[in-house]
């Protein structure tokens, strides 16, 4: 198979006005070209990835990256965001992967991305399993709604900065977070919990 | 001709009956409460504490590893600390594992240095009791090195020589002598039936008080 | 009422049996319990291996996985009862006729086991409905399930038709059916049943 | 004339059929308490009388948080974890798992872990597709025979692995560099005994219901998966190849030492249940044949790399590890902070990505046959859910 370098360079080639980055060994390509970019790794003869393999969403939280720069520290804030990830394989070449990065702008409420399920069936669980843990709206998507939480949860719950409900009341053998939740409900025994109406 | 496949299947069924009345191979249902499968040695199930010789002996300098390293943290360790001086003892003062949590990984005995606790092979410990049956305490959970030696004969002979040998590097004069390791590796001893030992139905005995000398 | 076991012994060895209509109402029920075919995760498959040839549970008269619960005496709790499926489980619970039972089989369905620092997962089934075995393990070797069944048949000996503590299905006063908890919009609501769920405040030994 | 029943919070339009009678559609919520949905799988059906109209599955009531759990803990604390992802398969889960840290962090395997690990793959594979085929009689109405009989040798396979590992199914035996505890000569010589036994006991279940005129008519032509959308919906696994792709992973990948042993892959024509179900037949003979080399070659040596797992690290990067696990492609993909635990640890599940065209599969048929459909995709509720 072609090195990443000249997969770029093709897509680039084919795909006028697309810009791709290399980051390790996948490409990192913008919300508006992905889909023209899924397609033509689908299509294309030479790469024929007709099959997605997995697609895993991450949280990146805003961070702060300190490089030397001409003997000056250089401290650049890097703003949160999202991130999904796709392996693209061919299985009639019997070749790859071809990584794929795509970026969400910021991460605050439901940002979104395109959805490359109208290309690959095979994405359509697994963006919704986005959405419902990370939040990331995929735009074309035929059903989006919460796969694994119920309807009416309101959280992200694989966000990083999420905190998961206080029932911690008999925890004999706590640690870190749990042994100062826990410590909460010792050694009064839990408040009656409110009966719904 | 229709009908041949289920004949077919029909034949399989009935050699199974047929077999079983002479194959004892076919009769594979162990007739529990009464009868019970050998485990195998490496077989494991929940933890437990190991001490030579007496009680108070326990291999467990309270390090802590594997407190940090049980994946469900069901481990909960305090240090022992000295009465006169309150500086930490090597020995822990609360030992408690919940079994209710335990999921019988082996990685606390797997990365603990100094081989203080390991599996053991219980499972009857089903109980009415969930906040005390369930919480076992050092009391409960200390057992003694020939219990080991019974269990897993060939893992505790290479553990007991091991610890021999540190033991014999560290301070070559003072090292007391392991447990027994060397009547056993004569003559084994028939593997235990795993019913015996106290079961948490039984509450649990109270912590041994440490004593403040060590 | 009741007769002496001695004397019941002595007019045993004579030829003689003797026996209550509690007594022979709780044998019935201790030898045919038919459990709810009812399996949540890992546990379930060794539930499925205690009903298979080598363990058979057919020995003890409870081989007979009822998959509607209206004809089920026992529930076998086996495997992780999650947020989204606690309500299922009480509804379920609430659909057995009296009198019932409920094995909480494996770690994950006594406390939450492994999973319980997650957020979809409930810690413990005994916070909407009482249980009345545990198995410890993850998952519990199916042996072990036998031995929970045979705690559970001595226990459903000790049961009473009359009486103060007599069995719950002759106990007018006491409610047939459990609140099932609704979904929230972060966690169940109620996150648990205060009349069921009554943790004791931790102990520990004091230092000296 | 009817109108059209449009359901926007469930997401679909009920339509009824253009019909001389006048039918009325009936939606019915299967599961998540169901005897064949095994495990706790629900599903949404829209039935025209008992034609399936539409089904929509209903996930996540085993949705155990596995992948947060494994973010908050240590690299050596998921593998127990991943043993209770798929329960059937724990020795794969451990592998794929172990393949992709050691993808990531650079390690090299010794060549006796390498031929303990096929083993241990090899007889996962052939106690799951037993009990498949077993699960999927007792869908079609066979309850009980054949799942005993192939619960019966599964509980042998189930020996082998608690000799070897301590646990009869959570067996966290893998470790990053190796396995966690070397097998012994009586060991080997016990698995070659059950190998050798199990093609007898094959032909005893092909026997039993292979030939079955009822197995025959309730399998065949039903839930047809063609080709083009089997590889567009990222099928893996004997459902994949028995619409007739040609995709194994020990092939294609090579991982470990498949590239050495010899095997074959079996494929489907057809792409229906009767398929599946075969191809997972043929898939235990060639297991036992690759087992007979395993056990046959296995040389002396290490059975790990001596890797320290405490406070291991896993140096800067990200990284995706699959191997063809007894229900699909399992894979992990893992990034890494360079911290004792991971930043991003996901489990690509094959159940969970199978059971997307499950729609497609059972619109049209009887619900009866929506069942034996199910029963063929083969899934787990713990791997669907995670």
């Amino acid at each position: 198979m072609e090195t990443v370098d000249q997969i770029k360079d093709r897509i680039e080639a084919a795909l006028p006005g697309v810009r791709l980055a290399i980051e390790g060994k996948s490409l990192v390509v913008d919300r508006q070209h992905l889909l023209d970019v899924a397609r033509f790794l689908k299509t294309d003869s030479e790469l024929a990835m007709d099959y997605v393999s997995n697609l895993c969403a991450m949280d990146w939280l805003p961070s702060q990256i300190k490089t030397r720069e001409c003997d000056r520290e250089v401290v650049r804030n890097l703003p949160g965001h999202l991130e999904v990830v796709y392996d693209f394989y061919s299985t009639a070449k019997k070749h790859g992967p071809v990584q794929l990065r795509c970026r969400t702008e910021g991460r605050e409420g439901t940002p979104s991305l395109p959805s490359i399920t109208p290309l690959f069936r095979g994405a359509e669980f697994q963006e919704r399993e986005a959405f419902d843990l990370y939040g990331i709206r995929f735009e074309g998507h035929p059903d989006l709604r919460r796969i694994l939480m119920w309807d009416g949860f309101k959280d992200f719950p694989m966000r990083k900065d999420y905190r998961p409900p206080d029932d911690y009341e008999w925890e004999p053998t706590p640690h870190d977070e749990v042994l100062q939740q826990t410590k909460k409900h010792w050694p009064a025994p839990p408040p009656a919990p409110v009966k719904p109406a | 001709m229709l009908g041949n496949g289920m004949i077919q299947g029909l034949l399989v069924t009935a050699r199974n009956l047929l077999r079983s009345y002479f194959d004892p191979e076919c009769l594979t249902t162990i007739q529990y409460p009464e009868e019970r499968r050998t485990l195998p040695e490496n077989s494991r199930c929940f933890p437990f504490l190991v001490y030579d010789g007496t009680p108070d002996n326990l291999r467990c300098v309270a390090c802590k590893i594997c407190e940090q390293e049980c994946p469900p943290q069901c481990i909960y360790i305090e240090v022992e600390r000295d009465a006169k001086t309150g500086k930490p003892v090597r020995r822990p003062r609360v030992f408690d594992i919940d079994y209710s949590v335990c999921m019988q990984c082996q990685i606390c005995a797997e990365v603990c240095p100094f081989d203080a606790i390991k599996m053991d092979q219980i499972y009857e410990l089903s109980g009415t009791d969930r906040f005390g049956g369930m919480l076992m305490n050092k009391g409960a959970l200390l057992k003694s090195n020939e219990y080991y030696h019974q269990m897993h004969p060939t893992e505790a002979n290479e553990v007991d020589a091991r610890l021999s040998q540190s033991k014999k590097k560290a301070s070559p004069p003072a090292a007391k002598p392991a447990a027994a390791p060397i009547t056993l590796q004569s003559a084994p001893p028939p593997r235990p039936t795993p019913s015996a030992p106290p079961s948490p139905s039984v509450p649990p005995t109270p912590p041994v008080p440490p004593k403040s000398d060590v | 009422m009741a007769i002496d076991e001695g004397l019941k012994s002595e007019l045993r060895k004579a030829g003689v049996f003797v026996t209550t209509v509690e007594d022979l109402y709780n044998w019935g029920r201790k030898n045919s319990i038919w459990p709810l075919q009812f399996g949540l995760a890992c546990c379930a498959i060794e539930m499925i291996a205690a009903a298979c040839s080598r363990y058979d549970m057919a020995r003890f008269g409870a081989e007979v996985f009822r998959p509607s619960p209206r004809q089920a005496d026992l529930m076998i709790v086996a495997g992780t009862v999650t947020k989204k499926m606690a309500p299922l489980a009480v509804r379920l619970y609430n659909q057995m006729p009296e009198p019932k039972y409920v094995i909480a089989m494996g770690a994950c369905a006594i406390s939450g086991g492994p999973f319980k620092e997650g957020y979809n997962v409930l810690k413990g089934i005994d916070r909407y409905i009482p249980v009345d075995v545990h198995i410890p393990g993850c998952p519990p070797r199916p042996e072990a399930l036998l031995d929970a069944l045979i705690t559970l048949q001595k226990r459903i000996e000790q049961d009473h038709l009359t009486g103060k503590h007599r069995l719950r299905a002759y106990d007018k006063e006491q409610k047939a059916e459990w609140p099932v908890p609704e979904y929230g919009e972060h966690d169940l609501e109620p996150p648990s049943n205060p009349d069921v769920w009554k943790p004791e405040p931790m102990k520990r030994p004091e230092a000296k | 004339m009817i109108q059209p029943l449009t359901m926007p919070e469930q997401g679909y339009t009920l339509t009824p059929k253009e019909d001389a009678i006048e039918t009325q559609m009936l939606e019915v919520s299967m599961g998540p308490h169901h005897p064949s949905t095994h495990g706790v799988f629900r599903m949404d059906v829209v039935l025209d009388g008992e034609e399936v109209r539409r089904l929509k599955p209903v996930l996540g009531y085993l949705h155990r948080n596995h992948e947060q759990l494994a973010e908050k803990m240590n690299w050596l604390g998921s593998i127990p974890f991943t043993d209770r992802l798929d329960y059937f398969c724990s020795m794969t889960n451990n592998w794929a798992y172990c393949l992709a840290v050691e993808q990531l962090a650079g390690i090299k395997v010794p060549e006796r872990a390498e031929y303990i690990r096929v083993i241990m793959a090899e007889l996962t594979r052939l106690q799951n597709h037993s009990c498949q085929a077993g699960f999927l009689l007792s869908d079609t109405g066979a309850w009980g025979t054949p799942l005993l009989y192939a619960f019966r040798e599964r509980e042998k396979i189930l020996d082998l692995f608690e000799a070897a590992s301590g646990a009869r199914m959570m067996c966290n035996y893998m470790r990053f560099g190796g396995v966690r505890a070397d097998v012994d000569d009586d060991w080997l010589a016990a698995a070659r005994k059950v190998v050798e036994n199990y093609p007898c006991f094959i032909d005893e279940l092909e026997a039993l219901i292979t030939g079955n005129e009822i197995l025959l008519a309730r399998t065949q032509k039903i839930g047809i998966l063609p080709r083009e959308l089997a590889i567009n919906a990222s099928i893996t696994g004997p459902m994949l190849r028995a619409s007739g792709v040609d995709y194994d992973i020990r092939k294609v990948d090579r991982y470990g030492i498949y590239g050495r042993l010899d095997f074959r892959v079996p494929l489907g024509e057809v792409g229906d249940v009767y398929d599946r179900y075969y191809v997972r037949i043929l898939e235990m003979r060639e297991s036992v044949k690759i087992l007979q080399q395993a056990l046959r070659d296995i040389p002396e040596g290490p059975s790990d790399a001596g890797v320290k797992m405490r406070n291991f690290k896993v140096p800067v990067g990200d990284g995706y590890g699959r191997i063809e696990g007894p229900k699909g492609e399992l894979g992990f993909y893992l990034v890494s902070d360079g911290s004792t635990r991971p930043y991003r640890y996901h489990v690509r599940a094959p159940s969970f990505i199978n059971l997307t065209i499950l729609e497609d599969m059972c619109v049209g048929h009887k619900l009866a046959d929506a069942m034996v459909i199910l029963g063929s995709v083969d899934i787990v509720l713990g791997e669907v859910d995670r």
